[in-house]
């Protein structure tokens, strides 16, 4: 299956690119495609071990399962207000 | 579905009309204005960003939970884009008929648009340099925002 | 000395802009609004009146305590004379660094205005009638405001 | 000596008028100079037995010492905001 990440803020600087198609296995969580992800793009590695996280533009968790065609949101400290 | 997001600047007067009525005694509200200064560094401006699809569906819920907890009516607008100092970048306004509740609203609201709302804000200082804001810096880790999960 | 009571309309805007500043980055501001209903009843208009050197002198006091209680600027007014349903009888704006002194001392100058400054509410109801409004009826009888003396 | 008292709103109806000058024995209290009001004018009676007062435009107490030329005010429940 197949999942989109978005990348915002500081994360976008750190890999150089806002959105990115990933390749996910079944049953995958948000934890999984966070480490595939570090594995594809060198950037990755700067972002913090438990970023917060959203699927589907709900607040989420590493262990929130994925499926076909989510989209998955790595989100940086807020700084809304 | 009213947007909550604007890149125009807000006018704090027509969210009081918005949430005014003629049974309604009284409007809490709070403006968010960017400030000078951030750390001690003089800031020139700011541009806030937003991953945006999902700042209205928070604001959306964080709305519909303080309405649902207080008898009040909410406005709520963010602003987008690059700000001068002075400018609002956030504006709450809070109708009820009584005052205890709006001011509990109005809080609520803001509180919440803080710790949820997917809005990022990068500080130009007077010295060339660019940052973006970090509110957890110097705290401890990133924490989840909220034990939300989803129906699997 | 600022006037705290006006026989103007009231401009919100106005006061958010006297405890504004640079280095300020929130502001908390209450509106009391006139209903168009007390207790039930329709309610056409309202008359407000003071004794009005010493609502003055109460709200400087008021005033005051918050500046010194919390880091805020504040302002302050309330209207006299008559007012339709709809106008804005009392504003405060509370101008600070962060927000939850603001919302903290905004709370305070309201509940103590409606506490400690002399001012009467006069009810002209659709059916003719006309009342003084008392904010202890049915509650018990009237207690001290406070129990402050004075140097004898 | 001599005080001047203040009447606003219902009270000031009660009486029929918003000022009244009254003498007062020395050492009188803002209590003495209610219970003078009542015998002076009829109205005074529908006063409430421990109403609000003010003396010098601050609230007061009904045991405060008055002296001579002070500024009593009687204040029906107020209403303000």
């Amino acid at each position: 299956m197949s999942v989109r990440v978005l990348l915002f803020a500081t994360y976008a600087d750190l890999v150089g690119t806002g959105s990115v198609e990933l390749p996910a296995p079944p049953a995958s969580t948000v934890a999984d495609v966070l480490a595939h992800l570090r594995g594809a793009l060198p950037g990755a590695a700067g972002i913090p071990e438990r970023p917060l996280v959203a699927v589907n533009q709900m607040h989420a968790r590493l262990d929130t399962p994925i499926r076909d065609g989510d989209e998955l949101a790595l989100l940086p400290p807020m700084a809304g207000g | 579905m009213p947007s909550y997001l604007t890149r125009a600047p807000i006018d704090p007067t027509a969210l009081v009309a918005a949430v005014s009525g003629a049974e309604l005694g009284g409007v809490a509200t709070f403006l968010g204005v960017v400030r000078n200064h951030q750390d001690g560094q003089p800031v020139l401006r700011l541009e806030y960003s937003a991953y945006e699809a999902m700042a209205e569906a928070e604001s959306a819920r964080i709305v519909a939970e303080a309405v649902e907890r207080w008898p009040v009516r909410v406005a709520l607008r963010h602003r987008l884009g690059e700000l001068a100092i002075g400018e609002v970048a956030v504006a709450i306004a809070v109708g009820s008929a009584h005052r205890a509740p709006a001011f509990e609203a109005c809080r609520y609201v803001i509180e919440e648009v803080k710790r949820r709302v997917p809005i990022w804000k990068k500080e130009f200082f007077a010295d060339g340099s660019v940052r973006w804001v970090d509110p957890t810096a110097g705290r401890e880790a990133t924490r989840p925002v909220a034990p939300i999960g989803r129906e699997v």
